[in-house]
């Protein structure tokens, strides 16, 4: 399609859906009701949006979405660390169940017994998951969830009274990068660790690192290299010892379900993305969940209201003595809690276990597949890769030129998505795979063609590849400059009318 | 175990046993097993997980269905909550919309896979722009709450100071997050407001502002509904303080109330959930930042910015992000806060509702739901002893309703509307103990004289009922 | 009138004046009313028609959810209603499939901008075909009778006779539009069944055939829900009097049952129904008719046949009409009977569902319901005067219950169900007089134990009940 | 997409959906249940039906779904005759309702009170539109609405004893074939009138045509080539004074609505398509709704049952004296009534009227437009089109060579539809649009600018045009020898592999 901007189809007097008239008795009885705003309130010109007709609303925005490379269209293994599986439609009929859709967050307790019901059934299969002792649902991502864990950190240093000594958080490179951040903002040093030659983080450097300003240890494992560090216990031991707490982002936990657990590796907190692991689909960017658990002695750090069972009704829960509050408005996206607790009861305690063999076979085979690829490679140590795998277009870049970059725009004249965010670039000409357990072997093999196909390409052609895209909704973007300079970047349209006329003038 | 096991299920599709042996074999491993020999034996979980067995299709349907049946929503009883969450009507095109399985599934792929989301969330801020006035307008943030405290940190980073101060009248729920995304490093001070009409009391806002205050916080509507007028003054005041003003909107309010911009607001902020998102128990949230193309706000968004750009071929345009570099996703905690998955799909269905209404929608809304307010406010002020509103100031979609001369608790009048099929107002007699037995009532378009005429009839019938607590329970035990 | 009206509808863009008069300037025209003076000025129609104003999208939304709420459905109820339209499981991605706006509203277009249109369907085709075992199955037609009437005088024009023979035990809601698509031309003559198993008397079979007998009809499972045994007997004989045979078949019983060109049908047809369709109150229903790869049947489809072909790009396909010279678009009354809008959609979902059962899933669906059904006659058997089933036959999904010894007309075992939330079997006492009090119950694999067992405990319950009609009316007037 | 076919995709052991499990003592109580069946009767060989994951399905039907020109994704006005408007989406919120989805036909009435109330309260409003007095929307479509009204035309006929004599009925040639084709299905004798110069149906011929033979005259008016005949009541006189019976095809009503009715013209009956000119969507052709309207003399001959209101209760009525039985099981296809009675309450009266107005308004400024295009013609009379046109490609095909076909295949370039079947061909290279009352003045402009582009390349490079499309989901079909030679067809992917595989052993 080559579809305007929506203020393009703009035609005066056109509109998209009528609102219910006012009843006549009413305004007999206020008026226009607009007249008592007061004048300096009163919005004088109207905002300036486009009046569409029903009809061509619709038909911008289906055309826009057959302009969206969903998960459901392809091989979706190209946007690693993101956990991209198949968000099974039965969970979208219940999503959107006004049953769910048309609750208000502060109704009586009594009437949403359903919802409540739902959110602790979930919390139980994630303390069986994980071992943690109690969740939350709250957190809108694992960006927040994050932010909670060190929210909590920091209520539990304070309940102490080492609020202020314990100053530092330790994480490590190969970590997301909110670990770091939100951790940041709730005031924390941070301190990154570097792996060893094999891609495991160094315990001696953790050794050196810890000490009485130790608040806590954050840390994904596996790392989004897809290695597992299998010392980890001894990690959290040397953590606990000098008076930290642990906490563990299981984003990449798609290989671990009824495989191994956050208790046992000594956590005293982790996390889930419910949109990545639990397969609630990714919407563009949420609206989504970060499910975290806690160890008992930090449940009366947690944020309110949890859901409790008391007899045969549930319940809200908002006293907790040390809550840290709240981090999202009421309970968070619970029609996302509500997706992931039908995922599990669809697969029950033997199906979550087959998700992690079966993310990890298929994980192993494209690794296996891959290093056959010439010039592709994958860093650290041999082996060992449980659900994802960094690889690195090193070699190939060195012998032809082309980059990670090139690759991505080639791979969408393919119809697969590549991932070239990678920050910050540890790995040279990175790219990470994540096939998941939702794929099958046609599937892998399709991909597998595909990259196997622009190598090649790199090596005999490699002009194909740098002016990619060739056969993709739109063509290489100018990039550069309209993004970085703020003479030119235009952030809306508006912007960019303005921008635009004032070129044109100065040109004229 | 696997043995026993006849059929793949059917969400993974390698749970074919020839399948995973073929693979296996390609890669040259004898078992699944092997494959996790990165874990330590130790730490590999030996029991079985206490999970019920995977149900069929139609078997979870019926389950889920089942409990979900056990919820009562707002259109089997009438609602008058609001509070942060608002209900409003969702015309029909934002669900297909939202609903489409290419928006649904996608994430976060690059400008040439996914156009059609950039495109759509391009056009989002650009809507939303128009909306508030102000030139740019970030991809969406969780919520209201998020996108306050966000502003607070990118005001405070900008000036340098770590005071913020917030109006008494803000929501609880709101500044529990705020406090919590400011602390440590920001400190909250309250501003009184003025006894009759709940608006920000200037002395007290001129006594506490400092060369520490980063920025004044104010809300227009306010959280107890009523419509905040000396917005100019406020920010003024500000601004002889080197201040920045930030006001936190619902933007249901913006065809007929004056854009925050244009009384002087550096930083928009507020809620998009009244613009096309069902309630969802509060998972229909979704925060929005605005400011002017000025850098040195832009440079302090954490969010992604998604800008627009010619393409190589004329008159083609694509889309991409704006001074990445800022953000945590490429400095880690030297970004600016920090940036993740938020609320993407809802932005663009917010488009899509702002497509949908047109500024003749959005100026009629308004009207609606002023009048509907008015009227109900009114006839509300009509049952003797009940005080509506308690605030002398116009008020917008919500405002309090007092029951302190009635006799009878918020909480009793809200369980004879539950009895009675009616979700009564926000009882703020917990968060607000000064103003006695306080109630939030929120009027919306979707409410017909009809509704309104119900609720007074019942709350009139509420406080004429004398009967006493035991004997009303035992009518409405079954209830 | 017009003068008054200020905004432009939503459905109809140019409402708006302004574009009206530009085009109409464009036209060279003055008014609309202009454009109309092709119809004689004594025709227009001066009155106003007498339809209610137009509904707002919020308003049109709960006035006809409002209506939807007075009808009490199978997920409220308990239903052991078939009889034509069975209350299968639809698995969620039928609907997202037939619910996709590029799916629900296309329409007739070309190969080259509906490729993905013919594809599903010539892909329908091809998973009917392999459900049947034939090699040509149609675009689907209304329902299943009228593909049986569409059989047979498919079967009337190649035999060049005009007589079918249909078994007694018949549907008579289909056998009236059987009667009503073969009349004036087809004479319809009616087969015996032997009193103790419900199946085709073959002597009386025998005895009506003859040289005008252009087809034998008959179905597998019956109406009555027997299965009927003879086919190869009955196939034999119509062909010994050079008749065709059709079948006309529930495609859920497949799985399990020999479809009928195993035992000689030369025509197949049947009901989509059950293979992802909601009842939709009768909307859900879909015809369909195989046949072998034979000229002589294919020449005599009236419907639209797509086929398979190579594009000018070697290794791509196309798709387009077999034989489209046959039909009555190209033909008229020429033409073999007629086509039209029929019910495309559903043969696309069809497809669907036999995509995602796959053979084991056919095979386990037959299995879940011969377990289940022989499961409920056993136990409705075991309550005493209650006899289940009334025919000494095996049964597939649906089975006649004879109620004539209880007491109990159906009228009022049936009243006693539905007052305890449950749908009782359709009442055959004045379809089949003979049978006396009989019901059909319909099991399918979405009834579990317990809703059996409530259905037999109910059932039970109505049979112990001494009351008289005037106290149960005293007892569930609230129901 | 290069999607395969889907038996393509067949993975042994794969599958898409899981049953519900028979419960275990339901196995003990009866055994496997398929021992019953007689062992003649029992499928010894499962049914080659592919085994694919729930993913892989549910992506091929997204990506063939993709490749499907939806009426809301493109100016759908190329599909004359075939009323393409906008289908409302707040419609298939109500369509897809479980309090409408889960009715099962046959309950007892009073459990389906809603759904009567609707099909009467259409009933009510369709009587308006047309002055008919009674409707009944059990036929699944325009053709079976025809044959129900052939069928009518019999029974009446016989019930007065003319069931033999009368066996003629006539009709118009730009009528819909299903008129002439199901009348013959009732086994009448078929009169077919051509028109006159101008486009008209000739009273003269039909003056002719009629005698003590004829049963009933059909037509639609205006016709496909959108001329209104203004002798209309002259001509259904003439049939009532020769004793026969007239029937009104109301396909193309759309430009009628509160303009003319059927009553007033002299008709007995009418069918107006709800999935046309009341908006509901056509789904790949079907399921669908002929809403057929009579006369009061007719009642008693129509099908069973009628929707009736008995106090405050409706009733289903299946005593009707002399009806024809049914056309279709159970009361047709309840859903799109449905949506028929929503879009009319969200039009009114008034906005019905506005459908029409706009209707004619919009194909007039296309009809003035079309004919500026070079080679582009509307045969008969200038003027006097209402809500469509038939043109013809006469002049362009003489002066190029390049066909109507040809520009349909163009066209798909462009992402328009231009609908190839307007058999018989009596105007030359004809093509039909009808724009609707859905489409804006800027959609009509794009199509013109299409047809103008087009119409222009086949005077300067007729080859462009000839090899299309060039830029469709396909290339041109080898058509001609695959669609007609029963050797090479094959109607099925089996037929397919049969077929090829012969074709290959005898090539080898």
């Amino acid at each position: 399609w080559d579809e305007p901007i929506i203020f393009e189809l703009h035609k005066i007097g056109e509109r998209g859906v009528t609102l219910p008239a006012t009843e006549e008795e009413i305004t007999n009885n206020v008026g226009d009701g607009v007249s008592a705003i007061p004048l300096e309130m009163l919005r004088k010109t109207k905002p300036n949006l486009p009046e569409i007709s029903q009809n061509r609303v619709l038909r911008h925005y289906l055309r826009l979405s057959q302009e969206t490379l969903g998960a459901a269209f392809n091989v979706e293994i190209g946007q690693g660390t993101c956990t991209m599986k198949y968000s099974p439609k039965i969970n979208e009929a219940f999503a959107s169940s006004p049953k769910m859709s048309e609750l208000h967050p502060l109704q009586d307790e009594s009437t949403v017994q359903g919802m409540l019901e739902v959110m602790y059934k979930l919390d139980l299969c994630m303390r069986e998951i994980s071992g943690m002792d109690y969740f939350t649902f709250q957190p809108g991502s694992g960006t927040q969830s994050l932010f909670t864990m060190a929210s909590i950190v920091r209520a539990y240093h304070e309940a102490n009274g080492e609020g202020e000594q314990r100053d530092e958080i330790i994480t490590t490179i190969f970590s997301h990068p909110s670990q770091a951040a939100t951790a940041a903002v709730k005031g924390y040093k941070i301190i990154t660790l570097y792996p060893d030659k094999d891609g495991f983080p160094d315990i001696e450097k953790l050794k050196a690192a810890v000490s009485e300003r130790t608040a806590g240890f954050v840390v994904a494992n596996p790392e989004d290299t897809g290695i597992y560090n299998p010392r980890i216990k001894e990690f959290t031991k040397i953590v606990h010892d000098a008076g930290g707490i642990c906490n563990y982002d299981q984003a990449n936990a798609n290989g671990l379900l009824g495989i191994t657990r956050a208790k046992e590796a000594g956590f005293d907190m982790c996390f889930f993305n419910l949109h990545k692991t639990f397969s609630t689909p990714h919407a563009c960017g949420g609206p989504a969940t970060g499910a975290l658990g806690v160890v008992d002695k930090l449940m009366e750090f947690m944020p309110g209201p949890l859901v409790e069972k008391q007899g045969e009704k549930y319940i809200l829960n908002d006293r907790l003595k040390h809550s840290i509050g709240k981090v999202r408005s009421f309970q968070g996206v619970p029609q996302t809690v509500l997706r992931a607790y039908a995922w599990i009861r669809a697969l029950g305690a033997e199906g979550l276990k087959d998700v992690a063999r079966v993310a990890v076979l298929n994980n192993n085979y494209l690794y296996h597949k891959i290093l056959n690829i010439h010039g592709a490679d994958a860093p650290y140590i041999k082996g060992k890769r449980l659900e994802q795998v960094r690889y690195s277009w090193e070699k190939l870049t060195k012998d032809t030129g082309v980059t990670t970059e090139d690759i991505s725009h080639r791979m969408a004249d393919f119809a697969h998505h590549y991932w070239s965010s990678h920050h910050p670039f540890v790995v040279p000409e990175p790219f990470t795979l994540e096939p998941t357990e939702s794929l099958s072997k046609a599937d892998l093999d399709e991909y597998i063609a595909s990259l196997t196909h622009i190598a090649n390409e790199a090596y005999t052609n490699p002009e194909i590849v740098q002016n990619a895209p060739h056969n993709s909704t739109i063509h290489r973007v100018d990039e550069q400059d309209y993004f970085e300079n703020p003479e030119k970047w235009c952030i809306t349209w508006r912007s960019y009318l303005k921008k635009t006329n004032k070129t044109e003038t100065i040109n004229s | 175990m696997n043995n026993q096991k006849k059929a793949a299920h059917p969400y993974i599709p390698n749970t074919v046993p020839e399948v995973q042996e073929e693979m296996l074999r390609e890669i040259g491993a004898k078992t699944i097993d092997e494959l996790f020999d990165g874990i330590p034996e130790e730490l590999h979980y030996k029991k079985d997980m206490n999970i019920p067995k995977a149900l069929s299709e139609y078997e979870l349907s019926r389950y889920i269905e089942g409990i979900l049946n056990k919820n009562i929503n707002t259109k089997e009883y009438l609602n008058f909550l609001g509070a942060g969450c608002w209900n409003h009507y969702v015309p029909a095109v934002c669900d297909e919309v939202n609903q489409r399985a290419e928006f649904l599934t996608a994430y976060a792929g690059d400008p040439y896979e996914d156009h059609g989301r950039y495109q759509a969330l391009f056009e989002y801020q650009s809507l939303m722009a128009e909306l508030v006035d102000m030139d740019v307008v970030n991809v969406p943030t969780f919520d209201w709450a998020q996108a306050a405290a966000t502003s607070i940190r990118m005001a405070s980073r900008i000036t340098g100071r770590k005071e913020v101060l917030l109006p008494k009248t803000i929501s609880p729920d709101r500044l529990k997050i705020i406090k919590n995304y400011c602390s440590p490093q920001i400190e909250c001070v309250f501003i009184d407001y003025e006894e009759d009409s709940g608006q920000i009391n200037l002395n007290d806002l001129e006594d506490k502002l400092s060369s520490n205050t980063a920025a004044v916080y104010f809300e227009n509507p306010s959280y107890l509904g009523f419509i905040e007028t000396k917005g100019q003054k406020i920010s003024k005041l500000a601004k002889s303080f080197e201040a920045i003003t930030i006001v936190g909107v619902d933007p249901s309010s913006l065809g007929v109330l004056a854009p925050p911009s244009h009384y002087g607001a550096d930083i928009v902020c507020g809620d998009l959930q009244p613009l096309g998102m069902h309630m969802n128990y509060g998972g229909g949230q979704s925060g929005f930042i605005a400011t002017h193309d000025d850098l040195t706000f832009i440079q302090e968004y954490p969010s992604r910015l998604f800008g627009i750009a010619p393409t190589v071929v004329k008159g083609e345009y694509g889309f991409g992000d704006v001074l990445y570099d800022r953000t945590s996703f490429a400095l880690r905690e030297k970004g600016k806060e920090s940036v993740g998955t938020q609320t993407a799909l809802w932005g663009i269905t917010a488009g899509v509702y702002l497509s949908l209404l047109g500024p003749t929608g959005m100026y009629e809304l308004g009207k609606s739901i002023m009048q509907k307010s008015q009227y109900a406010m009114g006839q509300l002020g009509n049952i003797p002893n009940v005080v509506a509103s308690r605030f002398e100031s116009t008020n917008f979609k919500e405002f309090v309703v007092d029951f302190s001369h009635t006799g009878k608790s918020v909480k009793e009048v809200n369980q004879y509307l539950l009895d009675n099929g009616i979700f009564g107002g926000k009882d703020l007699s917990e968060e607000f103990p000064e103003l006695g037995q306080c109630s939030l009532f929120c009027i919306t378009e979707i409410h017909s004289k009809e509704d309104i005429d119900r609720l007074v009839r019942t709350i009139q019938e509420c406080i004429d009922s004398i009967s006493s607590k035991e004997e009303r329970d035992g009518v409405h035990a079954k209830n």
